[in-house]
């Protein structure tokens, strides 16, 4: 409850009047801003963000994460850092007080969620990120909405990265099990044929041996030219095929270098990576 | 012969009327279970919205009389029925910019949307009389049977008759064809899927690139639709009258909840079984009993399970029914 | 603006409103709608229980504003004797049969299982359906054949009227528990549309079963708690006190009556809003706003959500049962088919919601405001109309149809407000917190 | 104290928890852990009475409270805090801990109407006790905050607190530690060995953080995929091969190279 | 006061709820009423009659009594031409007109129970109590040699108690009810009802409801379904407006409407047709009728006072004297004027009795050709 009256139901569950189930948080009435032309710096960079959930206190305090073309971004932090919510603004799906996003030359900051998607942003979040009641096939063909061409050979694309989605691509996504659905995710993400891909914890509830699997694939969408910004709990594993890692405490910014430099850390290893 | 009798009586009072009866409700409850699927909340106001459409309908409609337009055996208010929907399209979007859009801005939960619809029910109900009076208005022409009871007694022989009117028979039709549509479009076509997507996932939908302010567009436009067709289908095989049609919500709800909330299909189901329980649970057999049975066996009372006084009660007793043992409805499974 | 402040200043204005009532038009107008609204304020304050503090969206309160309605015939009317004697024991055996039945069919649901289960439920209640039929239709015949153009019924106990008031609100509790044990006890909650149908139902008894209230047919002339105005008219003593205060009698009697119905009422609303005020700031209050904020924290704190749930729903649907009594006692008639769920249901809901949800003081200012412009709509209406055609040519066929349409006003009206206070002030006029 | 008995609970066809079975011995600390999604909340909300089992059963001192709502498990001593914080977000946290105590007579109605002065006499007991363990949580400066306006941490802590206001026999802890910084990390773990010690609570937590659970439980047990993967001391877990590919990963034994 | 030179009557139907079709055609007649006595100027020395309408809602007692409460005590009303139902009606009377002494005359509340309301010689009407027109339409049945029908009725007091008559005079006479079930009106779907009664059958459907609302919708239903081919009909059904929508169904159907043997009803559609109102409607004659009756027992009495109307009403209405018809008030007022009596005879052949309801004179008519036509008058 964020204290917005008219988010006041009064605990209401009643179902014969109101339909809970998929209501999201992000405002969809909001025109967008314009872009405006910003040369130079990183790929993607979310700079000195600051900003919070509605009337809320700040939950980013300055909060910097940048991504090159082609590479692997990777967030790590203690829980309710800020690390969705940092991915969050990103995508803009927050207003951000102080703080800039830049994409591709562009500033971008003015834009709602679906026109960044139109700039080329694909974001999977943390949970509830498939269309359980759509099949798999239409959960992709969802991803591609934007698109006019034919996006046959991108869903070809996506079914040889995971071939298990095409045996089940006439099921409901929501009868797939976790790992399966989080590769429906990525799959749905990918078919936006994005510049940048996003993730919020993908391996989260993801068996060990689909953990190794994502993680290979990442590594081979990073390599199709496409900057990956993930957020990652298995932080050891994520820093390892990182070009870049930051570590998020309270909002703003605690560590940041290459993988291999917070991996080697001991002092980041200590406080966040559990030694 | 008899058993023939038996089964014409049966159909003549029980299974067309209740089709037809069945249709109507399920276009009714198409609407309101669109708008909880994908909106998110029941539509107090789906009544006067029909209301209106047909409204708008009927005025067109004269206007086509006073021109001399006619559709010869078909009633001319299927010519007014798109001017019918643009009115009641004109209306829902106008509230959706007036009313709902600032709701869904403040990501409002549902049921604060439940309120706010019942306010512009209140508003429905009143313009419709400000405009078009609260007595009742017969805006059909055109030949009101397909057969007539008395030409089929003529025609066959049998001591029943059997009665198809032309609006049943145009009802039934055009519910067939509107639910093929919808589900054509629903399930098959892009903008269709952006709706079930968003119906699912509001936010992964917006992610996708799908916005969002176009599927509610679209959903108050089939919504306005449903709405008309449903409400001059049923004027035209009944009468129109506000009142009538504020009445029709009721009926319409324990279709939508007893189908399951949300699900089109259930919608349909839900409207057959109201209609059927209505004119079924408080048939008097006597009449079907009488021909089908040998004369020594013949009832002598109505054999009637409840009066007729109670038929409102029955629709809600199923409904209760069917949430103890299936409390999502009927259909659950595949929403929207 | 600082709460109490408001408050004070909200009724202030609602208090001007009837009294500019009195002063240009009438004191009985005035005091009429004091009345009707402190019959409002009490069902406000009922589904402001329910709804305000529990979130429970009862679309039913028609239902049970009727079986308060009931409860004054049932209590106050002097029974038939000879319905009594022509049918009313074989009555209520056939009743406590029906009763027995259910009892029995619920008994073999839970001790019987597997598919036995079902079949036996089903037999108990279908032979038993026709066996309470059996027993049941020859006795309401008998009664209602017994001189039914004047009673044809079997009447109530001849108790005072104000004894119905208290068994209005036990008759709609009854309804509401076991409507509450139902559809609370579901998996998730369909109380909306549960209340929506179990108040038809009502209705529809009221309506179909004449034997117990006269059905359609109305019971007119109940008992009054307070005198009639003839009857003081003709009093030699009453007159000259009225004198006294420089008033005519009728003047006098009917004001006198009417401030009779004020205070018993105002008693009523006043216990009532003391009762609830008292809960709200106890424990218990504060365990209800726990169950609201989060239902499953409060459950793992030892809560028992579903019993308060259905302790609010009944004690709301119990209020608004006294509600009916007062009101029906007031018309000093029971007419069934005068329960519409637009004025019943809806319009209490635009009370409680422009009042202000979770506050029962707002609860009762938005019965007060929202009775006052239901009645007074309709002048003012026709005032502005008035106003706004005044210069149309008088053969103006816009002008005709805009001052024969001055009724309709009143339901825009309301939804208008409804959606003005919903948007500027989603708490309502007077918010919770 | 707790037994859970080849315990399955089915989401559809999804098997969240899958035949667990283990036990909770009286006065320890057990450490639950496991891989996202294997089945720890699950479990907890099964034994909690949050969700009901699909099939299995779950006993406390012997007795068979499978499928008890919250409520009564409550009233038998069994309480247990939340993942993702469940606070009364409209309400102080004063009021917060003070509506926990079951039983006050102030929460019937009919003494709420005539029973003022000994509701009184109670909530002056609540309050003095609220304020105690506010004061015990390091947050007394926040008495009169609304519950909603506080941090994660912070309402954590208040998921903690609440346990502290009625004499558990057992408290489920899912996730105490999760946005909770260190050293207010190791105020709580205090706290918990303090309320094993003093009080004779028994506890059962998930957690993901291994020096917390290494500082503070024994036994722990190890879930995976729904069913119980391996028990024991933390060394024991730490260094079974199972565990460590489900769970801990390679990377542990990186650390325990480096640290040698 | 007496020598106002205005005054107000109050016009209390339900302009919204579920009589809301009716009501404006009931309130255009009784104010047709109303002008013609303005206009004659032979009132009073100059009193001119002003109506003032207010909404009975038809089933809102509470509203209605504030509706009235305000004509009578803010507006000064000296008589209320109204309420329309029984209900609304019983509460008008017992907490409004009897408490102030106004006098009220209900056109359309035909509830018998109405009759023996505490009324305090205030409460009249001229729709007559539905007890006698039961044992008109049983009459009609005998005389045509139907035994055996079904009947429906609007689920209303006035519909219920008409029916209750009916049933008890026509098991008098011998006749068998196959089915008496209640129709709401309103509602969406009569097949169940229709259902039911075809199946219980009969020679003929009693239709004992309104003409535009659930009547007609069961008269429909019943024609849709070829269920029953003739139609007795209750004085709530008269109208051409049904006669018109259901065409040649309604061929050799028949019915019984208050009405007197005469020209009054033929003068009151002269009358309405020339000012351009649908007299047609269910109740326009009784509100003509009950308006007429306030003036002229206000011309009777020597002053446009409640006292007036309720001291003279009955005498105004019932012979002996002159006959008067509809458009006929001038020649009344004259005659009134000079010390004369009349005998207000009026659209639907008004003639009080007992407690001050219509002893009702009723026309029985048949449906030829598409048009009413006279059989004989009861
Ligand atoms: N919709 C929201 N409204 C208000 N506050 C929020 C919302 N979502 C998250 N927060 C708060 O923002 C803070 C940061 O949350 P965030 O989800 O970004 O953390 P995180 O670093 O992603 O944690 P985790 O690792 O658990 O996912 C938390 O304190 C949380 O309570
Ligand atoms: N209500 C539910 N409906 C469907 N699936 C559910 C539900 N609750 C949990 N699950 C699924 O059950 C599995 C186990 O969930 P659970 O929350 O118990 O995991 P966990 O071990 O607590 O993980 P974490 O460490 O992330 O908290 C997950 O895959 C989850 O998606
Ligand atoms: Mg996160
Ligand atoms: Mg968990």
């Amino acid at each position: 409850m964020s204290g917005n009256p008219y988010q006041d139901d009064r605990g209401n569950r009643d179902l014969s009047i109101t339909n809970p189930k998929g209501i999201g948080e992000i405002d969809g009435t909001r025109k967008s801003g314009a872009a405006r032309p910003a040369p130079g710096g990183p790929f993607l960079i979310g700079e000195a963000m600051t900003g919070g959930y509605g009337r809320g206190a700040d939950i980013l305090h300055g909060c910097t994460i940048a991504v090159e073309k082609g590479q692997i971004a990777v967030i790590v932090g203690p829980n309710g850092a800020g690390k969705s919510t940092a991915m969050k603004a990103v995508f803009g799906m927050l207003d951000l007080r102080a703080g800039h996003v830049r994409l591709d030359g562009e500033d971008i900051t003015a834009l709602t969620p679906q026109a960044r998607v139109a700039k080329g942003m694909a974001f999977v979040p943390q949970t509830n990120n498939i269309f359980t009641s759509l099949t798999v096939q239409e959960n992709l063909e969802m991803g591609a909405f934007l698109r006019d061409d034919d996006f046959r050979g991108t869903m070809e694309q996506v079914f040889e990265l995971f071939p298990i989605l095409r045996d089940k691509r006439r099921q409901p996504a929501g009868e797939l099990s976790g790992g399966q659905r989080q590769q429906v995710a990525v799959g749905r993400a990918l078919m936006t044929r994005p510049k940048v891909l996003m993730l919020d914890e993908p391996t989260a509830g993801v068996s060990p041996i689909v953990m190794d699997e994502l993680f290979d694939r990442i590594i081979e969408v990073a390599r199709t030219g496409i900057s990956i910004l993930m957020v990652e709990q298995n932080a050891r594993q994520a820093l390892e095929i990182a070009d870049k890692g930051y570590v998020l405490v309270q909002g703003g910014n605690a560590f940041a270098g290459t993988g291999k430099e917070l991996l080697a850390d001991a002092e980041v290893r200590r406080s966040f990576l559990g030694g | 012969m008899d058993l023939l009798n038996a089964i014409v009586a049966l159909s003549n009072f029980v299974l067309i009327p209740a089709i037809a009866y069945g249709s109507q409700l399920a276009l009714g409850a198409l609407g309101v279970t669109l708008i909880y699927g994908i909106l998110r909340f029941s539509n107090f106001a789906h009544g006067d919205t029909m209301a209106f459409g047909t409204m708008s309908a009927i005025l067109f409609t004269w206007w086509l009389q006073s021109l001399g337009v006619s559709l010869g055996p078909l009633p001319t208010a299927l010519l007014a029925i798109p001017a019918g929907i643009a009115g009641a399209a004109a209306l829902v979007l106008l509230t959706d910019r007036g009313v709902y859009r600032f709701y869904r801005a403040q990501k409002a939960k549902p049921v604060i949307l439940v309120i706010v619809s019942m306010g512009v029910m209140f508003i429905y109900n009143g313009v419709v009389r400000l405009i078009v009076g609260p007595g009742d208005q017969n805006f059909a022409d055109g030949e009101r049977f397909l057969i007539s009871a008395r030409t089929f007694r003529d025609l066959t022989g049998l001591e029943e008759g059997l009665a198809i009117r032309t609006t049943q028979a145009l009802t039934v039709v055009t519910a067939v064809i509107v639910v093929a549509l919808l589900f054509w479009f629903l399930n098959r076509t892009r903008t269709g899927k952006s709706m079930r997507a968003y119906s699912d996932n509001e936010d992964l939908a917006l992610l996708s690139g799908i916005n969002p302010e176009r599927v509610v567009l679209v959903t108050w436009l089939i919504v306005a639709a449903l709405a008309t067709v449903a409400g001059v289908l049923y004027g035209l095989d009944k009468t129109f009258k506000p009142f009538t049609y504020f009445q029709l919500l009721l009926p319409i709800f324990a279709s939508a909840i007893v189908g399951g909330l949300g699900n089109p299909i259930g919608a349909i189901a839900g409207g057959f079984i109201v209609a059927f329980s209505e004119v079924g649970i408080t048939y008097a057999w006597k009449k079907v009993l009488n021909h089908a049975l040998p004369e020594s066996l013949a009832p002598d009372g109505l054999v009637q399970l409840l009066s007729t006084d109670y038929k409102f009660a029955v629709s809600f007793v199923i409904l209760v029914i069917v949430l103890l043992f299936r409390p999502t409805g009927l259909f659950r499974g595949k929403s929207v | 603006m600082n709460p109490s402040v408001r408050t004070w200043v909200m009724f202030a204005l609602v208090s001007a409103l009837i009294l500019g009532t009195g002063f240009f038009q009438s004191w009985n107008s005035a005091l009429l709608i004091l009345n009707m609204g402190l019959v409002s304020a009490v069902m406000a304050l009922g589904v402001n229980l329910q709804w305000g503090i529990a979130g429970l969206f009862n679309v039913g309160v028609m239902g049970f504003v009727a079986l308060g309605g009931l409860a004054v015939v049932l209590i106050s009317v002097p029974p038939v004797t000879e319905a009594w004697a022509a049918g009313g024991g074989r009555l209520i055996g056939a009743l406590l049969l029906g009763l027995a039945v259910i009892a029995a069919a619920v008994q073999a649901w839970k001790r019987l299982s597997g598919v036995l289960r079902g079949w036996a439920m089903a037999g108990l209640l279908i032979v038993g359906f026709f066996v309470y039929r059996a027993v049941l239709d020859p006795a309401v015949e008998a009664i209602e054949s017994v001189n039914p153009a004047a009673t044809g019924y079997l009447g109530g106990l001849g108790l005072p009227v104000l004894l119905s008031w208290p068994v209005g609100g036990l008759l709609a509790a009854g309804a509401a528990w076991v409507i509450g044990k139902t559809a609370l006890g579901l998996r998730s909650d369909y109380l909306a549309i549960a209340t929506l149908g179990i108040a038809e139902i009502v209705i529809a008894i009221l309506k179909a079963e004449d034997w117990l209230a006269r059905g359609v047919k109305n019971v007119i002339g109940l008992p009054r708690p307070v005198p009639y105005e003839i009857d003081l008219q003709n009093d030699p003593a009453f007159v000259d006190r009225a004198a006294g205060f420089g008033l005519d009698a009728t003047t006098a009697s009917t004001v006198y009556v009417k401030l009779g119905y004020s205070v018993l009422f105002a008693a009523v609303l006043i216990v009532l809003l003391v009762l609830a005020q008292l809960a709200l700031k106890s424990p218990w209050g504060r365990m209800m706003r726990a169950i609201r904020d989060n239902e499953t924290a409060a459950r793992a704190m030892g809560k028992n959500v579903t019993a308060r749930h259905l302790q609010v729903f009944v004690l709301g649907s119990a209020i608004c049962g006294i509600a009916g009594a007062m009101m029906t006692t007031l018309d000093g008639q029971l007419t069934p088919i005068s329960y519409q769920p637009l004025r019943f249901t809806f319009l209490v809901w635009v009370m409680v919601i422009v009042g202000g949800s979770g506050n029962n003081l707002g609860a009762v200012l938005g019965g007060f405001l929202i009775w006052f412009l239901w009645v007074q709509v309709e002048p003012f209406g026709q005032w502005i109309m008035t106003v706004v055609t005044s210069g149309m040519a008088d053969g103006n066929a816009l002008k005709a149809h805009l001052l024969d349409s001055v009724q309709h006003m009143r339901l825009l009206t309301m939804g208008v407000i409804l959606l003005l206070v919903l948007r500027f002030s989603p708490r309502g006029l007077l918010p919770e917190r | 104290m707790i037994r859970v008995d080849n315990l399955h609970r089915h989401f559809g066809g999804f098997r969240a928890v899958d035949g667990a079975s283990l036990e909770i011995a009286k006065g320890s600390i057990t450490g639950l852990v496991g891989p996202n999604g294997a089945g720890k909340t699950t479990l907890f909300n099964v034994i909690a009475g949050a969700l009901p089992p699909t099939s299995g059963r779950v006993y406390m001192d012997g007795e068979d409270i499978t499928g008890l709502p919250p409520h009564e498990l409550f009233h038998k001593g069994l309480l247990r805090t939340f993942q993702i914080a469940h606070e009364f977000s409209s309400m102080t946290c004063r009021e917060n801990l003070m509506m926990v105590p079951g039983g006050q007579s102030g929460e019937t109605l009919w003494n709420a109407w005539i029973g003022r002065g000994r509701i009184a006499r109670e909530e002056a007991v609540l309050l003095k006790k609220a304020d105690e363990v506010l004061d015990f949580l390091t947050i007394s400066h926040l008495k009169d905050e609304r519950a909603g306006n506080l941090s994660g941490g912070q309402k954590k802590l208040l998921e903690l607190g609440r346990t502290m206001m009625v004499d558990a026999k057992i408290v489920f802890l899912d996730e105490v530690g999760a946005g909770v910084n260190r050293t207010l990390l190791n105020t709580i773990g205090d706290a918990i060995l303090r309320l094993n010690k003093e009080r004779g609570y028994t506890f059962c937590m998930i957690e993901h953080d291994m020096d917390f659970i290494g500082r503070l439980c024994d036994p722990v047990i190890v879930m995976a995929e729904g069913h119980v993967l391996a028990k024991g001391t933390i060394e024991e877990i730490k260094a079974n091969e199972q565990v460590i590919e489900a769970y801990l990963g390679t990377g542990l034994k990186n650390k325990d190279q480096v640290g040698a | 006061g007496s020598h106002a030179t205005e005054a107000k009557i109050g016009v209390i139907l339900g302009f919204t709820g579920p009589i809301e079709s009716l009501t404006p055609m009931m309130a255009d007649s009784a104010e047709l009423a109303m002008k013609e006595v303005n206009e004659s100027g032979k009132f009073l020395d100059g009193v001119t009659l002003v109506p003032v309408r207010a909404d009975s809602t038809c089933v809102d007692s509470a509203a209605a009594t504030a509706a009235a409460e305000r004509l009578v005590t803010t507006d000064g009303v000296v008589a209320i031409m109204g309420a329309d139902c029984s209900g609304v009606t019983g509460a008008i009377l017992a907490n409004v007109a009897v408490a102030n002494g106004i006098p009220m005359v209900s056109p359309s509340a035909t509830s018998p129970a109405l009759s023996t309301a505490e009324d305090n010689g205030l409460f009249f009407r001229t729709a007559p109590s539905d007890a006698r027109q039961g044992v008109v339409l049983a009459e009609i049945l005998k005389a045509r040699g139907i035994n055996e029908v079904a009947v429906t009725y609007s689920n209303s007091d006035y519909g219920k108690g008409l029916a209750d008559s009916f049933a008890a005079a026509y098991a008098e006479m011998g006749g068998s009810i196959t089915l008496n079930a209640p129709h709401e009106d309103n509602k969406a779907d009569y097949s169940a009802e229709i259902a039911a009664l075809a199946s219980a059958g009969g020679e003929a459907l009693m239709v004992l409801g309104y003409a535009d609302s659930g009547g007609r919708g069961m008269i429909q239903a019943s024609v849709d379904t070829g269920a029953f081919d003739v139609f007795g009909l209750g004085d709530g059904m008269y109208g051409d407006a049904l006669v018109d929508a259901l065409g040649g169904s309604m061929e050799d159907s028949f019915g019984a409407v208050p009405w007197s043997e005469g020209d009054g009803a033929d003068a009151f559609k002269t009358i309405t047709d020339a000012a351009g109102i649908n007299g047609e409607s269910s109740f326009t004659r009784e509100s003509y009728d009950a308006a007429a009756l306030i003036a002229l027992a206000m011309a009777k009495g020597g002053e446009a006072t409640s006292a007036a109307v309720a001291a003279n009403l009955l005498d105004v209405a019932n012979a002996p004297g002159e006959p008067i018809l509809p458009g006929e008030l001038g020649k009344a007022l004259e005659i009134l004027a000079a010390g004369g009596d009349i005998d207000y005879v009026g659209a639907s052949s008004v003639e009080l009795i007992g407690p001050g309801e219509a002893a009702g004179s009723y026309r029985y008519y048949e449906i030829k050709d598409g048009g009413y036509s006279t059989v004989e008058f009861k």
